[in-house]
């Protein structure tokens, strides 16, 4: 986020990795409250669902950034709706897949 | 919850709707009082000039100076 | 045993610290999200992905790992007949101070190019007569070019002056045109005995180094083809024959982009000068160096002073490929290049050429060809031309040449449009990085349909005819808009009387 | 009782009214349509200074101290998915084409811009028109591009007529526009109905079935499903002259049949592609069914309707109207906001149910209005036969009475 500064920058990215910890603990809390019985393929499912949507956001940012108004637009527009697409198909197989309590 | 979604959903696809028929309107009329064509392709022996204008009226000597002046 | 209170209050603080880190968990998200959205912006923004002049001694502007992709013979340098060495008459500025000769000697050039006095000029055209008509009609743009550029000073005012700094630079005497034989004037610097390397691979590790240091963002290293010196063109000598010096035996080849937001914003509010500038000093300063060393050094540099044809050389040293619109094309920056060479006799380990998939890109693209004000670039799905025995794309150059004395640019000299609309033409972010990466990878070339998809879809071109100067029929459009430093309006006591056509900045 | 009269009433007034207006635009239309075509010819010359008409599709380019003209300018029209596609081809003594203009186009402007991108006419020019030229097509525009190429024939013919005395065109037949895709969708319509119609047990699953082929066919395929520029056209009669692609005006023809028939409307429901993906997007999350009920938004779509309906005619242009997301969703054909318009469409369409259908989309409005009309044009009927009982009852009355009358 600050790419010009020696200090700032480090540090943004520090804490943006710690605050993935805090995203991933929330999730399985959330998880945990719906049974969804979690285990290791689908927390990668998830999380690479989460990459590549914040990639794709950044990614369409980035091009914005890059004065390509259009272009950053219509990725946002475009792979952002599969994406979120996508998250709605995985949460429903989750859901479908929820092991039923003894 | 659901409810107010779609009354945000209502509210915003309207206004989209309404600039693209805006849009449409001002770009037929402007349209029609431009009253050219709608695209023309020109055909040029293969540069977009068209036409190869008559050379008498330069000066070469004068283009010549200017140029050799120029790119020393 | 607990009792129930413990239990209770455990309880609360079981179902506090759930509810915090549920609730902290999506506001972790959220803050991520927006985390990933502005830093992409500001990497979009950010002026450290400008690759060019040297940002890092150590050369790390050439980040892409070449080991992977090294052929033998580069694929888009593919001989169909005998090579035939370039002739003087093949290059346009010889032919166009040779036609300035001929005028100021009194010659009324017209439309029958049979009468053009300088016979090497006159072979040119027998071969290809249709670019006489555009030659000619280089000579009335410019002189309408001339009458109308004066009242757009407003406008381009910032765009000159920058183009115009870096243009005195140019033509400032370093280093020196050669005056003598080359076997006098390439040993000019050469004071002591030559200084051995350990190794030819020494050597060129050296010295690939030190032209990072001196400011290049690009360098290669390989033995000078005599298929691509010029005949009868030596510097320094009235007279030449088609032999090649005994000392000119390897030839190191670097180049450095323009800058970026100008460039973007061609025609007028772009330069090459900056980059010419740079890339002739280097040639300057790697001379001096061999010199110091023992070693003979010939600098070839640009705006007009050259014994061999650049691309070429370039390609056989693993810096590119060829392309569409006729010139080399790094992974780095695109055609964004420009270059220089020093040929020495110094013993130097060669690079090998590199098959980058660029071929297949050039030949479904067609996004220059669509875009050049003066349609000089070929629309064909395959080359379609021999030159002097190789195969490439037919390029007009006469109809380039013929746009350039059009063009919004003071002295009237350069385009660079089908430079700045190539999808190649992308600076060092990680969204370009990973592209540029992942294409040449991808045998099925799956990533590139889908690139050249969006780049048709999602991205705006203004179409060919609106890059022309007011007075020709366009009105000075960009593929972006130009920077804020060049606009005259935030600076200088203009008045804004123009509306700028290019890629909206998206807010 | 005393609200359902007085909203009643404020029905009829407003499908009055409606109807008023759209004959008002359409009136309004013809008066504004000056001929400007033979405007724009005089544009069109290159060398030419002189341009004289010889008949209403060709003109000829002279210069004052030259004996035969020097280019000749011929004016063509060829059926597009909205209607005409107007075009002036400029043509050399010799018969080489020198420069193609498209004058007036009546289809939406995506496509063309999607059409004239793949420079399609580039590759024609300088060709000579003694021989009949065959011009590859476009992917994705094709009801655009063969409106253009067959403007283009049509043009060159009067002057290959002219120079050389060749008369090759054979005029288009509009019903070689069938193609099989309007039989598969008279058949699919009737599917529909039969599967509405039946109480099978499994009849979910037909329906579902019939959904995803025609999301499939008429949507991704072919894009050719209707929406209120259909509309347009189907009421501004553009339709006679011929159309490129027939499938849309005739599956909203038979929708619109159905619903005066059986009062029901069955394209939603079991044939709209759209719809078919909003079912699918549904199905994904778990949606509930919700509808806004204050009276705007009931109101609002109608009056959207109408407005795109009078634009349509007004412009004479109804196919570049049309709001709905389709295009973007099936063919990327569309301006950024409609692109915005389907993303946020498909968004919301994984919370809730079907919200297209619940908020704009014109088959409300279009339905709602046939219903009460065909419910006040029945009431109207059934009030008629009542009085004319009255009156035979009455006169059987009288005439009892008078027997009565007669007998005592």
């Amino acid at each position: 986020m600050f790419p010009q500064s020696t200090l700032l920058d480090p540090l943004f990215w520090m804490v943006l990795g710690a605050i993935q910890v805090l995203v991933f603990t929330g999730a399985s809390q959330w998880a945990k409250e719906y049974q969804l019985g979690m285990n290791w393929w689908r927390w990668s499912v998830v999380g690479f669902w989460w990459l590549s949507f914040i990639l794709t956001i950044a990614g369409a940012f980035t091009l914005l950034g890059e004065n390509e108004g259009n272009a950053g637009w219509y990725v946002l527009g475009f792979v952002g709706t599969l994406l979120v697409i996508g998250g709605a198909a995985i949460l429903k197989v989750l859901v479908l897949l929820k092991p039923n309590p003894q | 919850m659901r409810k107010k979604l779609l009354f945000i959903f209502y509210i915003v696809s309207a206004v989209f709707v309404c600039v693209h028929l805006g849009l449409r309107v001002n770009h037929l009329t402007q349209l029609e009082a431009s009253n050219t064509p709608l695209f023309v392709a020109t055909y040029s022996e293969h540069s977009t000039s068209s036409k190869v204008p008559v050379n008498d009226a330069i000066n070469y000597k004068e283009w010549a100076e200017k140029f050799e002046e120029q790119t020393k | 045993m607990k009792d129930d209170a413990q239990i209770g209050d455990e309880a609360t603080t079981n179902s506090s610290r759930r509810n915090f880190l549920k609730l902290g968990g999506l506001a972790a998200a959220t803050a991520t999200v927006g985390a990933g959205a502005g830093a992409g912006f500001v990497l979009g923004r950010d002026p450290d992905a400008n690759i060019g002049w040297g940002r890092t001694e150590a050369g790390k502007d050439m980040y892409f790992n070449r080991e992977a992709f090294e052929v033998d013979f580069p694929p888009t340098m593919e001989v169909v007949g005998n090579i035939e060495r370039p002739e003087w008459g093949d290059y346009l500025f010889n032919r166009a101070f040779s036609l300035v000769k001929s005028i100021k000697g009194g010659w009324e050039p017209s439309e029958d190019w049979t009468q053009i006095p300088d016979l090497r000029v006159r072979e040119y055209y027998e071969k290809y007569p249709k670019r006489w008509e555009e030659m000619l009609l280089s000579f009335s743009e410019k002189v309408k070019h001339d009458n109308n550029i004066e009242k757009h000073r407003d406008r381009f005012a910032l765009a000159w002056a920058y183009s115009g700094a870096y243009s005195k630079g140019l033509h400032a005497d370093f280093p020196p045109e050669p005056t003598e034989h080359p076997d006098v004037d390439d040993f000019k610097w050469v004071q002591r005995e030559p200084k051995e390397f350990k190794s030819p691979e020494h050597a060129s590790k050296l010295i690939k180094q030190m032209a990072f240091k001196f400011g290049m963002s690009l360098v290669g290293i390989t033995k000078l083809d005599s298929n691509f010196v010029f005949k009868n063109m030596m510097r320094g000598m009235p007279e030449w024959g088609d032999e090649i010096p005994k000392h000119w035996k390897n030839v190191i080849v670097f180049g450095v982009p323009m800058n970026w937001d100008p460039m973007y914003a061609a025609v007028g509010y772009s330069t090459s000068y900056d980059a010419y500038y740079r890339a002739k000093m280097a040639s300057g300063l790697m001379a001096a160096y061999l010199g110091e060393l023992g070693y003979a050094a010939r600098p070839q540099f640009p705006g007009n002073s050259y014994e061999v044809i650049m691309p070429p050389l370039a390609m056989l040293a693993g810096l590119g490929e060829s392309t569409r619109n006729g010139i080399l094309m790094t992974p780095e920056v695109g055609p964004n290049i420009r270059l220089a060479a020093v040929i020495t006799n110094l013993d130097l380990e060669h690079d090998k050429p590199i098959d980058l998939n660029m071929k297949h890109f050039c030949e479904s693209c067609k996004i220059c060809a669509d875009a050049c004000p003066s349609g000089s670039i070929s629309k064909a799905d395959k080359p379609d031309d021999v030159v002097r025995g190789i195969r490439k794309y037919a390029f007009n150059q006469d109809g380039c040449w013929r746009f350039w004395n059009q063009g919004p640019t003071p002295s009237g000299l350069g385009c660079r449009v089908c430079i700045a609309v190539c999808p190649y033409t992308r600076k060092n972010n990680w969204i370009h990085a990973l592209v540029k990466q992942a294409e040449p990878r991808d045998p099925t070339g799956v990533t590139r349909n889908a690139l050249l998809a969006m780049q048709h879809n999602f991205f705006y071109y203004p179409d060919a005819e609106s890059f022309h100067p007011e007075w020709s029929g366009g009105n000075f459009a960009s593929y972006h808009q130009p920077p804020e430093w060049m606009r005259s309006e935030e600076y200088l006591k203009v008045e804004k009387t123009w509306e700028y056509d290019g890629n909206w900045e998206g807010f | 009782m005393y609200s359902k009269k007085r909203s009643d009433f404020w029905k009829k007034v407003a499908s009055i009214v409606s109807v008023i207006l759209l004959l008002l635009a359409w009136y309004g239309g013809s008066t504004r349509i000056t001929d400007n075509q033979s405007g724009m010819v005089d544009q069109l010359l290159i060398n030419g200074d002189l341009l004289n008409q010889i008949d209403d599709r060709l003109y000829e380019g002279r210069i004052l101290n030259k004996l035969n003209p020097v280019e000749y300018i011929g004016l063509g029209s060829g059926i597009g998915y909205g209607g005409m596609t107007e075009v002036a081809v400029t043509v050399s003594s010799l018969g080489d084409i020198q420069r193609i203009a498209v004058l007036s186009s009546k289809d939406t402007s995506s496509y063309l811009d999607k059409v004239i991108q793949s420079n399609l006419m580039e590759k024609l020019l300088g060709k000579n028109i003694k021989s009949n030229f065959e011009i590859d097509g476009v992917s994705g525009a094709t009801v655009s591009t063969n409106a253009l190429t067959e403007a283009i024939k049509r043009a060159a013919d009067p002057v290959r007529f002219e120079l050389f005395g060749i008369n090759r065109a054979e005029n288009e037949k509009p019903i070689s526009h069938f193609r099989w895709l309007d039989l598969l969708a008279i058949a699919m319509f009737t599917m529909a109905i039969l599967v509405n119609k039946t109480r099978h047990r499994k009849k979910s699953m037909f329906n579902w079935a019939l959904l995803l082929t025609s999301m499939c066919v008429f949507g991704f395929y072919s894009s050719s499903l209707f929406s209120s520029s259909t509309m347009g056209i189907l009421i501004s009669g553009a339709w006679l002259t011929g159309l490129g692609n027939y499938t849309s005006i005739i599956l909203l023809s038979l929708v619109i049949l159905y619903i005066i028939a059986t009062n029901k409307n069955v394209y939603c429901n079991t044939l709209c592609p759209f719809g078919a993906t909003q079912e699918c997007l549904a199905k994904l999350g778990n949606t509930k069914t919700i509808s806004l009920t204050p009276v705007f938004f009931e109101w609002f779509p109608r009056g959207l309707l109408l407005v795109t309906l009078c634009l349509g005619l007004y412009y004479r242009n109804p196919a570049s109207f049309s709001y709905e997301p389709f295009g973007i969703m099936f063919g990327m054909i569309g301006s950024i906001y409609l692109f915005v318009l389907t993303t946020i469409t498909i968004v919301t369409s994984l919370v809730v149910k079907r919200p297209w259908c619940r908020t704009l989309c014109p088959m409300n409005p279009m339905t709602d209005f046939i219903r009460f009309n065909r419910q006040w044009f029945k009431s109207v009927l059934n009030k008629q036969r009542l009085k004319r009982q009255i009156i035979l009852t009455n006169q059987m009355v009288g005439s009892e009475v008078k027997r009565s009358e007669v007998s005592k």
